[in-house]
């Protein structure tokens, strides 16, 4: 098959998923882009894995640490982001204002 | 592997384009959807349907291990953390901030430039996918073989993970 | 040998001496001034040891050398000696260093805090010291760089006005300033492998290709002439006069400019012949504007110690013109005037200290007329060393500014006509500082006293003037005493510059 | 299915940390004393530290057959283990107070920061882009978790999600571009990587691959653009993961960007102009952005972002006439040591005065030389250091060190920019300097809290970094030879 | 030390004496301060009487620049006869001072200055380098400046005194310029040498003596920096009569013929002098007719008659420069006095407050009637034979005897004929107002001057009267004047007069009294407010032509320091800091717009990257 065809899926979701982290104020939102842009990355890893099908299998290894790394991610992050539920009662990125530099 | 045009597909890329489709679609959908669990479902949705492009690619292992952990877990925790928050179960309006003007340049610069250099450099490049799959008696022997050290880093960084999240959820109480 | 153990005691024992002082805590405050009198007591001991083992007839050649690897990843060696071109402003340092020190036992400016003074001073004396003893480009621009510090806590913390901006601006001008050299130096250093200064200046440098040694001078002049300060590069040292504490000033003007001028004669001439007789005629220009420049600013000024601070300017205008020439007699009178302006200017910052002490203002505005009658003496002094400055013949401040005439006429270089312009313009800033400074001693010294009697010139006020009017007039009638010890040293700079001229 | 054999001993830096990790933590479990844990965790430090150093020469985690071996240690990589080690023992004792004042919980603070560590510790050694991303994460999350664990502050959570989330970002990016290179070479060990490069130049997915890949480093120094989280997240943590951040987490980053640069070397005009504008940027942005800082905190944290800058002059240099080699490492080495010292020392020093005066503002350092003469001079010496003015010698040839390679190399305009940098730096360090020796506000506030327990342990860490801070000064080359003495 | 050396120290170790013992008794400030002077002439007897003298230089040994204090110093007739001269007339001043200055405060800072002022001239006189004649030179300046601006209370004397040294200072760029000339091209600091290699050249000798005569005209009064001379009478006046009739108006004159030689081989500038020194004398003459005050009437015939020396030398003769010179400072030393007793007696040196003096100051009036006949030239008076010498020299240079062209020597012939005609007016003028006719001014009782004053007076009428006479026995004068030189110059000889000159000159005279005998002069005293009585313009042309320029410049300078160069530094500062605070904008603390500026920033990287390796 066509590498270009998952690898053009790989940018698209890498894409669409730095748009959501940008653009999502829900932090819960913002965590499921990031795992759009990592899904993105291991598309890629997979594709090029079989492309050069070497001994190692280093992207497809790469790619299931990746997974792992996001759920460490997740797990962290969602611990993060009560603590801030908590704190502020609110989890909207873009009103974490509270730290930031104040130009007199 | 014989270099073929993009523009002549063979039958697996009728289905890869297609899975493909689905996980795009679905992708955009979480990005933009006014509800948060709706979200969480079309996240759902559109991880299948990348697990089903790892099968078309012969990538066995890596497709259950997508399927475990982000459909069984992530998406779990996600959807608790959801709850935790009080997210709310209508369409809400301000999911979306003000920044998308940048973040949309940002994406589509991205997405362009990333696509125009694939294109470019494996535009007419094929792949044998019918070989056999990478089990994950294939992937093991690599992870243990040669991925080792990564490995029980990771152990580390997923143990280190727990505890912080732990520690963060009880940290309040103490004090 | 065994005397070398001299340069590198010259500059720990005030070291250790600033340490003690960091490490004795507020007890002790009461006997820090006297403290500072006996180490800089010491430190002239030493200054007179190095003069009696230094040997007069091999001038031309380095003494008392020591070396000691330092850092080798940078080949910065610890590498310290003295010739003829640094030993009178070595001298110049000790003396002014225990003059200050004397001044500052009856005489903490505000706000007290002598021991934090008294350290600040000494550790100032080790970077003034080291910088005229270093024989490593690195070394140098440490010690060039440990002077900083200390300065600016002085003007800061002791200053008065807008002391504050005045250290600031001090600091952050001349530390452009060196850094610009800095990069100089490394290029040097880059080009070529060494960092030695004697071997630099002894046909290693003129080793390097003609731009890389154009870009180094440059940029090592360009650092140098920051802290000289050349014009137009001056404008931070008007105001650091202005706010600076008396003994500040005395060092400031007294020592700390010449570590600019003196670079250039230590490390751009020998090093960088090619670049330096092309420069030669530009600096000269800057030189001469500087004079007139200066000379005109000052006659502007409503304040006591700007005008000062701007006679400095053309002071340091006429010795860079000595230097521009390249020729022996011209980069003596540049020594020589080094030596003597940071007499005179001493000496006058310290009466104008003085004045100030008692009228509490350097400004025309606020100054009361008439000190002749009220302080004769004070009066007297602010006199005579406004005569020296002005260049008297006879007084200190003749020779060097003289001198460097003589050698603009015939400079080393082959821009002969465009160098008599320039001589001729000197010798015209030469009246116009004559008109400033008389203009200031009928505003300040002459007219009806508008107060009926001040405090005269005090004992310890006498102790720590007294060296510096006496080398005023001792200089003036015997300059020898200068030129014997710089002259077969500038020989040997002019030497390595001879290849150089087409 | 054999398991790979491994050279245990080789690897020993990395598993004494993380098995300290457990050992901090259930101790604390065990006798519920946060103090424990921290005793545990310096012990553990100290064991790690001659296993590090017991590696000399060459060594893989392999043995010496392999070459791809994912784990290979060199005189650079111990000089940036014991760069981390001995700086986390600084930070574990500046940490020590709060732990003792019950406001981080002390065996998970060890453990997190531990394992932390054992991925820095795992950095320098890595031989492949897959176990060095993976390195990388493993010292960026349990930062996050320290930054969010600070009690009574409701802006750590804040604090520890804009890290994390530029975190994860910039993670991500690196990863596309590890994915991209590996598409284009087939390889992610360094060995086959740089013979690949040397064989063929970069194609333009290569190129995208290679500048994205930066991303993370750049997260990691806090390199501008990739900086903004560094000063929130460094005044919504605590003091000592603050200067965790500062100091360990960028000789991570550092690590990296050695074996990177190292790796792809041969394609030094993709890598080296970005890394010049990048150092170029962060040293002018850096301290200009210090300029107006008035938290200590804060003015540390931009500090430390124009520092990283400098320390990436010598990278930057191999833009020109350079190759990439030890006069590049050393100056980076040298200058990540001198940095970890008075870095180090100057945070420690506000941890004491917060801690005693609850002081976090400019203004509250006034007259510190009255109260504390001590600490005031100390700090005085570290931010001289860092200004690169003698008396703080080491700050200042470190300096000197590093901008020499643009000069050698003939890339002026860096060279430029570090010297207008330099002077910008010079004024805010200058006048918090001023601060501590001015007379005491004549209304000054009551000091908050008295010295407390434990609070010895920071004037401990502050005395470890001012002597030195003073060793290096009258011995540089400990600092600059520190490669080559390994 | 040698002789000549000695005779610099001692008066100058008075000064320092007194100067470092500013607190003692007046006896002794008086005792050091005359002792100074007159040690020094006892040393310029001896000197003189061990005539004929070794080596005409008495050389340190050192030639180069860079030399110990260059102390070589010139022992022959000319040295020896003008140190005399200055010796015996300073001694005077100084006793004269003890009575005149006897209620002033400074007495001893006074006392002291007047002693380095000697020593200064001395120096001057004795030099064989020229470092060391610069030397002495600018010290006469410095203690001009101090001595005219002794009553600094006053706001005229501030005035004085720095207008006195800046115009001065004027001159001596070219002074100084000058002897770096001369230092430069020939190597040598020797002054015979020196001159010797200069003369050799005309280009250096034009160069090098023009740039000096700049000096010389500053020092000795020509136009056009004569202007500072009348205004410095705001000195006391024995200040007035040692610097201005015996030392520093002099020293210009000295110098010229010191480095005669040199001058000679530039005929270019001898016509120059030439001309300067008509304008001068006839110009100073004219001045002087319309003064009101007693000091600047002197003032003025003293810039007159220094320009009689000047015009002498301009034709050729320095020996009877030299001779004027001498016979000059004797009457003009004087009539400053006198003028100072007068002063002393009356309390004011306005003309209008004088007149009928003659029986209340006998001693005053006969030797002050002595100096003005000797000024005017009246036989046998010295300054008739002095005067002669001058036009006889003229005459020489009108038929073409001498190196500049004949019409040089008819023009100072001529113009020095009519201003004697002149001087006799004034000095005729001065005289009835002060001593014939009503008293006016103020009435109070008036008395002769103590005999510390008088006696004086007295000394200084012997060789007024008598010193003529030298140049009667035929070549004595010249011969002592040349003895030694190292370059002999005139024919001895020269300085008899002659009968064409005689003649000329009774005839200028008689005119010159019949005018001021017809002239109704106590009627216009005391305006003085006329361009004349202003010195033709001369100040407002300084004012206008260097003052205000440079006042302008000063103004200019300041305000480009201050906008310019200190608001560029300032304003690169201030610009840090506002960017500064610019560049804080960007942190809002959203971190998605963080991370938006760090990926879009990578996305341009790349790119740019992109391009710059493909390319």
């Amino acid at each position: 098959m066509h590498l270009s065809l998952p690898l053009l899926l790989s940018v698209a979701l890498f894409g669409i998923g730095v748009y959501g982290l940008l653009v999502r104020r829900n932090a819960i939102l913002v965590l499921m882009s990031v795992e759009l842009m990592l899904n993105g990355v291991n598309v890629s890893l997979v594709a090029f894995d079989v492309f050069w099908a070497e001994a190692l299998r280093a992207g497809q290894s790469l790619a299931i640490f990746v997974i792992t790394i996001a759920a460490a991610e997740i797990g962290l992050g969602l611990a993060i982001l009560l603590l801030l539920y908590r704190m502020r009662g609110s989890i909207a990125v873009d009103e974490a204002t509270d730290l930031r530099e104040d130009p007199a | 592997m014989s270099d073929q045009s993009l523009l002549s597909p063979t039958g697996v890329d009728l289905v890869f384009a297609l899975l493909a489709l689905v996980a795009v679609a679905s992708a955009l959908m979480v990005v933009s959807t006014t509800q948060i669990v709706h979200a969480a479902l079309w996240l759902v949705v559109s991880l299948g349907a990348v697990a089903g492009c790892y099968l078309v690619l012969t990538a066995e292992f890596v497709a259950w291990m997508q399927v475990l952990i982000y459909l069984g877990a992530v998406v779990v925790l996600l959807m608790f953390g959801m709850m935790l928050t009080r997210a709310p179960i209508g369409p809400s309006d301000d999911l979306t901030g003000t920044n998308r003007l940048v973040a949309l340049f940002a994406a589509v610069a991205l997405t362009a430039v990333l696509g125009v250099l694939v294109v470019d450099a494996f535009g007419s490049t094929m792949i044998d996918v019918s070989g056999e799959p990478s089990s994950a008696s294939v992937m093991g022997e690599a992870l243990f073989r040669h991925w080792v050290l990564p490995f029980e880093a990771l152990s580390v960084l997923l143990l280190s993970a727990l505890v912080g999240a732990i520690a963060l959820s009880k940290s309040d109480e103490e004090a | 040998m065994t005397s070398n153990w001299l340069l590198p005691a010259l500059l720990v024992v005030p070291l250790l001496a600033s340490v003690i002082l960091l490490v004795a805590g507020r007890r002790a405050e009461s006997w820090a001034t006297w403290f500072g009198v006996g180490v800089q007591s010491v430190g002239l001991v030493l200054m007179l040891g190095v003069l009696a083992e230094y040997k007069r007839n091999m001038s031309g050649s380095m003494q008392l050398v020591v070396d000691a690897e330092w850092v080798p990843e940078l080949l910065v060696h610890f590498r310290l000696g003295v010739d003829g071109i640094s030993l009178p402003l070595i001298a110049l340092t000790s003396l002014l260093g225990w003059c200050a020190a004397v001044y500052t036992v009856r005489r903490v400016p505000e706000p007290g805090r002598a021991r934090a003074l008294v350290g600040l001073l000494l550790l100032l004396q080790v970077g003034l010291l080291g910088t005229f003893m270093a024989l490593d480009l690195i070394l140098f621009f440490l010690f060039f760089e440990v002077v900083l510090a200390p300065m600016w806590f002085l003007i800061a913390f002791w200053g008065s006005g807008e002391r504050r901006r005045a250290a600031n601006t001090f600091i952050l001008y001349t530390v452009l300033g060196s850094v610009v050299m800095l990069v100089g130096f490394l290029i040097v250093i880059v080009k070529t492998g060494s960092a030695d200064m004697v071997a630099l200046a002894n046909g290693l440098g003129e080793q390097m290709s003609g731009n890389a040694q154009l870009a180094a001078a440059l940029l090592i002049l360009g650092g140098l002439a920051v802290k000289t300060p050349m014009w137009p590069f001056h404008t931070w040292l008007p105001d650091a006069h202005t706010a600076a504490p008396t003994v500040g000033s005395v060092l400031l003007a007294g020592v700390l400019l010449k570590m600019g001028t003196y670079g250039m004669v230590r490390i751009v001439v020998p090093t960088l012949p090619d670049a330096m007789v092309q420069i030669a005629p530009y600096l000269a220009a800057f030189a001469v504007i500087g004079i007139l420049y200066g000379a005109l600013a000052s006659y502007g000024q409503q304040d006591l110690k700007r005008v000062i601070a701007f006679s400095s300017v053309g002071h340091m205008g006429f010795v860079l013109l000595g230097i521009s020439t390249l020729s022996v007699v011209g980069i003596n009178a540049a020594l020589f005037g080094n030596i003597a302006h940071g007499i005179i200017t001493g000496l006058l910052f310290f009466v104008v200290g003085g004045i100030k002490q008692r009228t509490g203002t350097t400004a025309f505005a606020s100054l009361p007329r008439g000190l002749y009658a009220s302080a004769p003496r004070l009066g007297f002094l602010l006199g005579f060393a406004a005569v020296a400055s002005l260049g008297m013949p006879g007084l200190a401040g003749f020779w060097g500014e003289f001198l460097s005439l003589v050698g603009a006429y015939h400079p080393a270089v082959p821009e002969h006509l465009f160098y008599r312009v320039m001589l001729v313009l000197a010798a015209v800033g030469m009246v116009l500082a004559a008109a400033y400074f008389l203009r200031v001693l009928r505003r300040v010294g002459q007219g009806a006293a508008s107060q009926a009697t001040m405090d005269d010139v005090a004992a310890d006020e006498w102790l720590s003037w007294t060296p510096l009017i006496a080398l005023t007039v001792v200089l003036g009638l015997a300059p020898v005493l200068v030129f014997q010890v710089t002259d077969p040293a500038v020989r040997m700079v002019v030497e390595s510059v001879a290849g150089a001229l087409p | 299915m054999t398991i790979q054999s491994i050279d245990l001993m080789v690897l020993a830096p990395t598993i004494v940390v993380a098995l300290g990790a457990l050992v901090a933590l259930i101790a604390e479990l065990v006798t519920r004393r946060g103090q424990v844990a921290v005793g545990v965790g310096l012990v553990t430090l100290a064991f790690a530290v001659p296993f590090a150093l017991a590696a000399s020469g060459e060594q893989t985690l392999c043995g010496a057959v392999d070459a791809d071996c994912a784990y290979v240690v060199a005189p650079l990589s111990v000089a940036l283990q014991l760069i981390v080690l001995v700086s986390t023992a600084i930070v574990l004792l500046m940490a020590s107070s709060d732990i003792a004042a019950r406001r981080v919980p002390g065996g998970e603070f060890v453990f997190l920061i531990l394992c932390s560590v054992s991925g820095a510790v795992l950095v320098p050694a890595t031989n492949d882009l897959v176990t060095l991303i993976v390195a990388l994460e493993v010292v960026s999350l349990p930062t996050f978790a320290l930054v969010a664990l600070r009690r009574g502050e409701p802006r750590a959570a804040e604090a520890a999600l804009k890290a994390f989330i530029f975190s994860i970002a910039s993670v991500a990016v690196s990863l596309y571009g590890i994915a991209l290179l590996y598409g284009t070479t087939g390889a992610v060990s360094f060995n086959e990587l740089a013979a690949s490069t040397q064989a063929s130049g970069p194609s333009p997915l290569a190129t995208a691959g290679m500048v994205m890949l930066l991303a993370v480093v750049a997260f990691k120094i806090a390199a501008i653009p990739f900086h903004a989280w560094a000063p929130d997240t460094y005044q919504g943590a605590t003091v000592p993961v603050a200067a965790y951040l500062s100091v360990v987490s960028k000789a991570a980053g550092f690590s990296a960007l050695l074996l990177i640069t190292w790796t792809f070397s041969a394609w030094s005009q993709v890598w080296a102009p970005v890394v010049a504008v990048l150092a170029g940027v962060t040293m002018l942005g850096g301290n200009l952005l210090a300029l107006r800082q008035r938290l200590a905190v804060r003015l540390l944290a931009w500090s430390s972002i124009a520092q990283a800058g400098y320390i990436l002059v010598p990278l930057a240099a191999v833009a020109g006439r350079l190759e990439w080699g030890p006069g590049v490492t050393n100056a980076v080495v040298g200058y990540l040591v001198a940095y970890a010292a008075m870095n180090l020392g100057a945070f420690a020093v506000v941890a004491v005065v917060a801690r005693r005066t609850g002081a976090v503002d400019w203004a509250d350092y006034r007259g510190l030389a009255r109260r504390s003469p001590g600490l005031a001079v100390a700090l005085a010496l570290f931010l001289a250091s860092l200004a690169g003015l003698p008396p703080g010698l080491i700050g200042l040839l470190v300096k000197v060190r590093v901008l020499i390679v643009p000069v050698g190399s003939g890339v002026w305009w860096l060279a430029a920019v570090m010297a207008v940098a330099t002077v910008i730096g010079l004024a805010y360090y200058l006048a918090w300097a001023a601060q501590l020796f001015r007379q005491p506000d004549s209304e000054a506030r009551p000091s908050v809290a008295e010295p407390e327990t434990g609070s010895w342990t920071s004037i401990v860490a502050v005395a470890i970094c001012l002597a030195l801070t003073v060793t290096f000064s009258i011995a540089p080359s400990l600092a600059l030879g520190l490669v080559d003495r390994l | 030390m040698t002789a000549p050396l000695v005779m610099v120290v001692l008066p100058a170790v008075a000064a320092v004496v007194g100067l470092l013992l500013g607190g003692m008794s007046r006896a002794a400030a008086a005792t050091i301060a005359v002792a100074g002077p007159l040690a020094a002439l006892v040393v310029a007897a001896l000197l003189a009487a061990e005539q004929p003298w070794d080596a005409p230089i008495v050389d340190a040994g050192f030639h180069g620049v860079l030399q110990p204090f260059p102390a070589a110093t010139v022992v022959d007739g000319l040295a020896v006869s003008v140190a005399l001269m200055v010796c015996f007339v300073a001694t005077l001043v100084q006793i004269y001072s003890i009575g005149y200055m006897k209620d002033e405060p400074r007495y001893s800072s006074y006392a002291a200055f007047i002693s380095l002022f000697t020593a200064a001239m001395l120096a001057v006189v004795v030099a064989g380098d020229l470092l060391f004649l610069v030397v002495g030179w600018e010290v006469m300046g410095l203690c001009s400046y101090l001595l005219i601006g002794q009553n600094w209370e006053q706001h005229e004397a501030r005035r004085a005194a720095v207008k006195a040294f800046l115009v001065t200072k004027v001159g001596d760029i070219g002074f100084i310029v000058g002897v770096v000339v001369l230092i430069g091209t020939t190597g040598t600091t020797l002054i015979p040498n020196a001159v010797q290699a200069a003369s050799s050249d005309s280009t250096v000798a034009t160069v090098a003596s023009g740039l000096i005569l700049l000096g010389v005209l500053g020092k000795s009064a020509q136009f056009p920096l004569h202007a500072w001379l009348p205004d410095a009478m705001a000195g006391p006046s024995p200040v007035s009569a040692l610097i201005h009739a015996a030392t520093m108006v002099a020293a210009g004159v000295y110098v010229v013929a010191r480095l005669y030689p040199m001058f000679l081989a530039s005929p270019e500038v001898l016509t120059a002098m030439a001309v300067i020194a008509c304008i001068t004398m006839l110009g100073a003459a004219v001045i002087a007719l319309v003064q009101s005050d007693m000091k600047r009437v002197l003032a003025w015939s003293t810039v007159s008659q220094l320009a009689y020396m000047v015009a002498a030398l301009a034709v050729g003769s320095r020996d009877a420069a030299v001779f004027h010179l001498l016979s000059h400072a004797f009457f003009k030393a004087l009539l400053f006095l006198a003028a100072g007793a007068v002063i002393h007696a009356v309390g004011s040196s306005a003309l209008r407050d004088t007149g009928g003096l003659r029986q209340s100051m006998p001693v005053t009036f006969m030797t002050m009637s002595i100096g003005l006949l000797a000024l005017v030239g009246v036989f046998p008076l010295s300054g008739f034979f002095s005067k002669e010498s001058v036009l006889v020299a003229a005459e020489h240079a009108a038929e073409g005897d001498e190196v500049v062209a004949p019409w040089v020597g008819w023009l100072v012939l001529v113009v020095a004929v009519v201003t004697i005609a002149v001087t006799a007016a004034y000095a005729l003028r001065l005289w009835m107002l002060t001593w014939v006719g009503p008293r006016r001014g103020e009435a109070r009782p008036i008395h002769e001057t103590p005999p510390v004053m008088y006696v004086p007076l007295v000394l200084l009428a012997v060789p007024t009267l008598l010193f003529g006479f030298t140049a009667l026995d035929v070549g004595a004068l010249p011969t002592w004047i040349q003895a030694n030189a190292t370059q002999p110059l005139a024919t001895p000889g020269a300085l008899t007069p002659g009968l064409l000159t005689i003649a000329l000159s009774v005839t200028a005279l008689l005119v010159g009294v019949g005018v001021g005998l017809r002239g109704r002069w106590s009627s216009g005293i005391g305006d003085g407010r006329s361009f004349l009585a202003r010195g033709l313009g001369v100040d407002a042309a300084y004012d206008w032509l260097a003052v205000r320029p440079l006042l302008v410049l000063v103004r200019w300078v300041t305000e480009f320091d201050s906008g310019v160069i200190q608001r560029t530094v300032s304003g690169v500062g201030v610009g840090t800091v506002a960017s500064g605070r610019q560049l804080q904008r960007t942190q809002r603390g959203d971190v998605q717009r963080y991370v938006s500026a760090a990926l879009t920033a990578l996305i341009v990287a790349v790119v740019i990257t992109l391009v710059a390796v493909a390319t």
